[in-house]
């Protein structure tokens, strides 16, 4: 009488084939949850999300566990040999510091030195006189793996004593409570607490990063066997690809395919 | 000299309880002051909405469930372990090496579990991403704390206890339930309500086995978020501490009222004795 | 000198004969949830040994390296957690020097020196406290503690060791002093009356006979409030600020092992994953050590 | 030694059982030896205890004279690394080879040197082994729970609060309670481990009639350091010393004409 | 036989209570009233004892005698809900006025009912009071240890294990290094709840002859059941009866001339 009936085998419910089970990043999940809410309300299908990290996603979409795994960072080769990839939406990346710091302008290069350590305090950077803490994601994560990319520096150059944070959240409460600190953080979860980076005198926001003038962001995926995509799954991509699903996801802070 | 140290000593057993209550009152009342704001009737009682501002009757819901099956499994589970390796197993090397690999594993972080947990109940025994392979997850946590408390518990029953029942012609198992379990239960309360806060303080280990669905499960073989996965997700990704701590208060409350209840069954069952 | 426990003699060898039964298979039943226990646990082990022992039996990595090594960096296949080691003993050392004295004093209080309406009160206060999941915990930490270390030490950040100490010693104090209480509580009488009648203080007969009389208990006590410390990373995370350096003082910044696994865990895959895997072998042994050091300090005390 | 020993309690016992012609022999130890671990606590005891009589058990402290009364049960089962050897016969049933421990502590009940209620009520105390053997008529209970603290002579004073804890009892009042519950089991054999050593006299002069009375029915081995006690009430006495029964005869003639010397020294002892 | 028995002891007693009279009052005891929650189980009880001289208090079981004594050296002010009132002075000093309790138990020591041995060594059970007073030097602790144990009559027994579990004793032997542990203290006065009622006889007597040699320096108050030993080793006797001292005289008076119908039937009912 344990839940394993054959039928149901992978998919985390009770409701039969008219559910969706999607699992994967956190940074994916806020939005995945609001489309698959209005996805539900419109075609009454039941769709789960699980946000338990971009590893953990792919690895069930592999196994089947879920029927669609969201990833914040790239396949690797073998992943990505077994599993189809949507790319569903973009996310900017902003540099953030506490609202007390008078920084308001980075070029590209200064991050990069900031984050390997080459500078270290904020009056190098025309800030006041006092030690810069940076602080980063963890190794693994795709916002990490997309700032270092797009900055230009390896995680092993990454200054020794940096403050490492899980979750975009952790990164802004602790940016928020220390003056020396600088970090990034997703487009979606900017506010007030912090104050935020022009890079190369562009500012964080959507458009830019639409024209390509600002040049930290990375896409969201959708991945999925070929086999565990069933008609359902395929139209909430479809739908999440529309530009009624786009609409949703622009206004989620994240940034439209179109 | 003496008297002193015993002054020094006693003023240290009043300093030791100040700084714990201190410590009590600081933290309940950081979490009051943060979340109180956000407590409403419909944050307790509405349905959650991802778009914000609904309530997180489904995550109670879920907490509710998850506690009571892993205790459900967990404490006849525990006890009866606790039982064989206290008065049954010829005392020695083996159940020493049980203890002490048992109390070992208490220090392992829940996320290993958690991954475990993903591996063994939701993928080899196809329970899925669920409230029973996080429950199932939970009691193996929790099991060694239980065995350990009730061992304990049970070392302390007198030995005049057991022979007086014994030499009146009872079995061990009648002994055991009528005479040494009964005067073991504080301790074993103890042991259960230390278990509910590890249960309800736990995140990976359940994000990882029950996912973090914030729906109204229709069952346990459906995937869902507890309240401590949702502040957990919520100081993680929107590093939102009012909402974080606003849910820790429902727990705070939650969790008084099951040690009241607790405690009063406990108390009902031994009356039933007297 | 009939009886009702006459009547039943005469067939008392059938009514015998199924309470051995009975005996036999409550017996089997108990040793059955023993060993489900057993082998639950040994599962749990044997998953971490099988996916942490992989790098180094079939990857060509070196143990030696792992342990002793200082670099951590997963996407440059660089896997040392010597700092890490090092971190995870300073921070638990610091939280059994901090939380245990006071977790137990606390204990002593609330059983032996409290009245008991004040008891009656506050152990069930202390009990709501392991109730609290780590998380806030964590908040409290973030938001609380780590700002008041850097406003009042002038630290750059204060998440730092001693941060981490703290909020382990806080995590630890509601399971020590609950089983520690109990523990005192079950102390007989007796050795209360016989101390006191000797003239010793309150005070003296607390320390001299009931403390050593409940240190069985004691020790769960110690043993199981580190578990649930180390255990519940989530807390920690939050605090240590997980820098990659051996620290030196109590006011850097560090990643113990525990943290190193669960801050990575959600994202790590292959050998990253079973490295992190490796950690927790490693973990398990440091358990196991300072579990078995708190044993025999226990014992020498005697 | 040994030998001699042997010889003299044999010698001893063969001619008195003949005296209460009978009588039949209950219980029959044979070259009892039992250890602690490595510590030998008796040593080759042979004992033949008479149906319905009284047998007391004297000697120093240490002697072991619990460790032997414990064996009757097989109490001494439950303490760890015990090892015995030799033969207990009760009705003619090896009690170390049958597998029968229930049945056996049903008919030999025991009342132990400290008294060691249950924390429950007196009540629950008394009916505790007999609800254990299935009896659960509440008014059969409540006769049985009177009867047998009428017998243990402390009715009078708990009558009015059976549902209390038994442990509110005073030492004396709680032994009292506990050869109570032993009665409610109606064994065949009582052991009492110094039943009296915690009473009044007044309580003790009632248990030692209720001894005496109960002896009509049933066979009583009882340890005791009250030497007017052993005279009063025993049939037989068997003198311990050092976990060897150095003599056992008629109580008479143990207090009067001990055969050997070191009985007489403790005996007289007890005079000096 | 029982008879001679006792008037042999009781002969051997009668005259040595006589002799001291002039003793000064140690303890005084005025109107001493004691509740347990409601329930009242002394009342009004009057007693003066005198410095150097041993007084048994008898009575039947629950009638107070253990109360009373541990009213003594305030060990009732450790259960829950026992209200005192009127007066015990002890050496000119109202001990329940005076806050210093921990003096007043060190120089009024005590014996238990039940022995109860602390979980440690024999010889740290016995070191116990004394390094709680402060000695160190292993060499006093050491000569303390012995002459304690010797005085207590269990040396012989236990000197060769001297470190291991005290709790591995038989009841007998525990009892005695209880009472060790209190002559260890060398307090004033010592009260002694039934000490004897688990020894067997030849340790009776040593510890009796050890109350009586105490008794040349040391102020013994004794409850015991045992008529015998109140008539061998007091010097004056208090009856108790349902809280209440029904008689409270010289040893030989109570025994042989009883003022108060109650002392006597108590007493003949022991002998009748
Ligand atoms: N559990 C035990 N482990 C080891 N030795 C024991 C144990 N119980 C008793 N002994 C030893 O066995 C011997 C006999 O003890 P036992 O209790 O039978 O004496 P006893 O004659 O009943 O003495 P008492 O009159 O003081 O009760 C003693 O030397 C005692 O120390
Ligand atoms: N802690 C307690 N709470 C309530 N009542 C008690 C308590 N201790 C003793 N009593 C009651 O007080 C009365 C006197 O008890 P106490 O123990 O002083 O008697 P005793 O004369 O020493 O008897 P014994 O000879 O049996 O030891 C008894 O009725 C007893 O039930
Ligand atoms: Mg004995
Ligand atoms: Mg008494
Ligand atoms: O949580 P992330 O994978 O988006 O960094």
């Amino acid at each position: 009488a344990c839940g394993g009936d054959e039928q149901e085998a992978g998919s985390a419910t009770n409701s039969g084939g008219e559910t969706i089970a999607i699992s994967g990043s956190t940074s994916v999940g806020p939005l995945a949850e609001k489309l698959a809410a209005e996805h539900s309300e419109q075609t009454d299908v039941n769709i789960e999300v699980n946000q338990i990290g971009s590893s953990a996603g792919i690895t069930n979409a592999i196994n089947g566990v879920s029927d669609i795994g969201m990833s914040s960072r790239d396949l690797k080769d073998e992943e990505a040999a077994q599993l189809d990839q949507t790319i569903i939406a973009y996310d900017g990346i902003v540099v953030v510091a506490h609202p007390s710091n008078p920084v308001k302008d980075l070029t590209m290069e200064q991050v990069k030195q900031i984050f390997t350590g080459e500078v270290t305090n904020w009056k190098q950077l025309g800030g006041k006189d006092m030690e810069i803490v940076v602080v980063s994601r963890e190794d693994g994560s795709g916002s990490r793996d997309a700032f270092q990319e797009i900055v230009g520096y390896e995680s092993g150059q990454l200054i020794r004593n940096a403050i490492v944070a899980s979750g975009n959240g952790n990164i802004k409460t602790t940016v928020a409570t220390n003056k020396h600190a600088v970090g990034f953080i997703s487009f979606e979860y900017v506010d007030e607490t912090i104050s935020t980076f022009n890079i190369n005198g562009v500012e964080p926001i959507a458009d830019n990063v639409l024209n390509n003038s600002y040049a930290l962001a990375r896409p969201f995926l959708f991945v999925h066997t070929e086999e565990a995509l069933t008609q359902q799954g395929q139209q909430f991509i479809d739908f999440i690809l529309s530009s009624d699903g786009q609409d949703i996801v622009e206004a989620a802070g994240a940034i439209r395919l179109d | 000299m003496r008297q002193t140290k015993d002054a020094l000593l006693r003023g240290l057993l009043w300093a030791s309880a100040a700084v714990s209550v201190g410590i009590l009152v600081l933290i309940v009342g950081f979490i009051f002051y943060k979340g109180i704001g956000y407590i409403s009737f419909d944050f307790i009682f509405g349905d959650y909405s991802p778009t914000g501002g609904g309530g997180i009757l489904p995550m109670i819901v879920t907490t509710i469930y998850t506690i009571a099956i892993s205790l459900i499994i967990a404490t006849p589970l525990g006890i009866l372990a606790a039982v064989y390796l206290q008065e049954y197993a010829k005392q020695g090397r083996l159940v020493n090496m049980i203890r002490f690999a048992t109390e070992s594993l208490t220090g392992i972080p829940s996320i290993i579990y958690g991954l475990f947990g993903a591996v063994f109940f939701v993928a080899t025994l196809k329970l899925g991403m669920s409230i029973i392979a996080a429950s199932l997850t939970l009691t193996i946590i929790v099991l060694p704390v239980i065995i350990r408390t009730t061992e304990e518990a049970l070392k302390t029953v007198p030995a005049a206890y057991r022979e007086g029942s014994l030499a009146l012609g009872t079995t061990k198992l009648q002994t055991l339930y009528k005479v040494i379990l009964p005067s073991a239960m504080p301790g074993i309360l103890s042991g259960i309500i230390l278990s509910i806060g590890r249960i309800v303080g736990e995140s990976a280990a359940i994000f990882l086995t029950a996912g973090t669905v914030a729906a109204m499960p229709d069952s346990i073989f459906s995937s869902a978020r507890t309240l401590t996965v949702h502040s957990y997700l919520v100081t993680q990704e929107s590093g939102d501490i009012g909402l974080a701590a606003a849910v820790g208060i429902v727990l705070i409350v939650l969790i008084f009222a099951i040690n009241m209840t607790a405690t009063f069954i406990s108390k009902k069952l031994n009356k039933a004795d007297f | 000198m009939t009886s009702p426990v006459d009547t039943t003699k005469t067939d008392i060898t059938k009514a015998n004969k199924r309470k051995y039964a009975m005996e036999k298979v409550s017996s089997k039943i108990f040793l059955i949830c023993a060993l489900l226990s057993v082998f639950s646990l040994v599962l749990i082990v044997g998953f971490v040994f099988y996916k942490g022992a992989t790098p180094f039996v079939a990857g060509g990595y070196s143990f030696i390296d792992f342990i002793f090594g200082s670099d951590w960096v997963p996407s440059e296949d660089k896997f040392g957690i010597w700092p890490m080691i090092v971190a995870s003993l300073y921070a638990t050392v610091g939280a059994l020097i901090i939380g245990v004295p006071i977790g137990l004093f606390t204990a002593i209080f609330l059983a032996e020196i409290a009245p008991k309406s004040v008891a009656r009160i506050l152990s069930p206060a202390i009990q709501l406290l392991a109730g609290i999941p780590s998380v806030l915990y964590g908040v409290f930490g973030l938001a609380i503690i780590v700002p008041f270390l850097q406003n009042n030490l002038g630290l750059a950040r204060g998440q730092s060791l001693i941060a981490v100490i703290i909020v382990l010693a806080i995590m630890m104090l509601p399971t020590i002093v609950t089983v520690c209480e109990t523990a005192i509580r079950a102390v007989p009488k007796t050795y209360r009356e016989g101390s006191l009648a000797l003239g010793a203080s309150q005070i003296g007969t607390i320390f001299k006979v009931i403390v050593p009389a409940a240190k069985s208990g004691i020790l769960a006590a110690i043993v199981l409030g580190l578990g649930r410390a180390i255990g519940e990373t989530m807390a920690v995370i939050l605090v240590a600020g997980n820098a990659l350096i051996i620290p030196t003082s109590l006011t850097d910044s560090v990643r113990p092992l525990t943290t190193n696994i669960a801050l990575e865990m959600g994202y790590a895959a292959g050998t990253h994953q079973e490295m992190l895997f490796a950690t927790g072998i490693v973990l398990f042994s440091f358990i196991l050590i300072l579990n078995f050091v708190l044993a025999k300090i226990a014992k020498g005390g005697q | 030694m040994t030998t001699i020993l042997e010889e003299t309690t044999y010698a001893h016992t063969a001619p008195t059982a003949m005296a209460h012609t009978t009588k039949a022999t209950k219980i029959n130890v044979n070259n009892l030896n039992l250890f602690y671990g490595e510590k030998q606590a008796l040593f080759d005891v042979c004992l033949n205890i008479q149906e319905k009589e009284v047998t007391a058990l004297i000697g120093p402290s240490g002697c072991g004279k619990s460790t032997f009364l414990r064996t009757l049960n097989r109490m001494n089962d439950l303490i760890d690394g015990v090892k015995v050897s030799g033969e207990i016969v009760v009705d003619g049933e090896n009690i170390y080879t049958s597998q029968d421990v229930i049945k056996l502590r049903t008919r030999v009940g025991m009342v132990f040197q400290k008294p060691n209620l249950f924390p429950m009520s007196i009540y629950d105390n008394v009916a505790y082994g007999p609800r254990m053997q299935g009896v659960k008529n509440k008014k059969v209970l409540d006769a049985l729970v009177e009867e047998s603290l009428r017998g243990a002579a402390i009715w009078d004073e708990v009558k009015d609060r059976l549902k209390t804890s038994a442990l509110g009892l005073s030492g004396g009042q709680q032994q009292r309670v506990c050869i109570a519950r032993a009665i409610a089991m109606k064994p065949d054999v009582i052991l009492m481990d110094e039943p009296t050593s915690a009473l009044d006299p007044i309580s003790t002069l009632k248990v030692e009639e209720l001894i005496s009375q109960l002896k009509e029915d049933y066979t009583i081995v009882i340890v005791t350091h009250n030497m007017q006690q052993a005279a009063r009430i025993s049939d037989k006495t068997a003198f311990f010393l050092n976990g060897e029964v150095i003599e056992y005869d008629e109580t008479d003639i143990i207090f009067q004409t001990p055969n050997d010397a070191r009985t007489e020294d403790y005996i007289t002892g007890r005079f000096g």
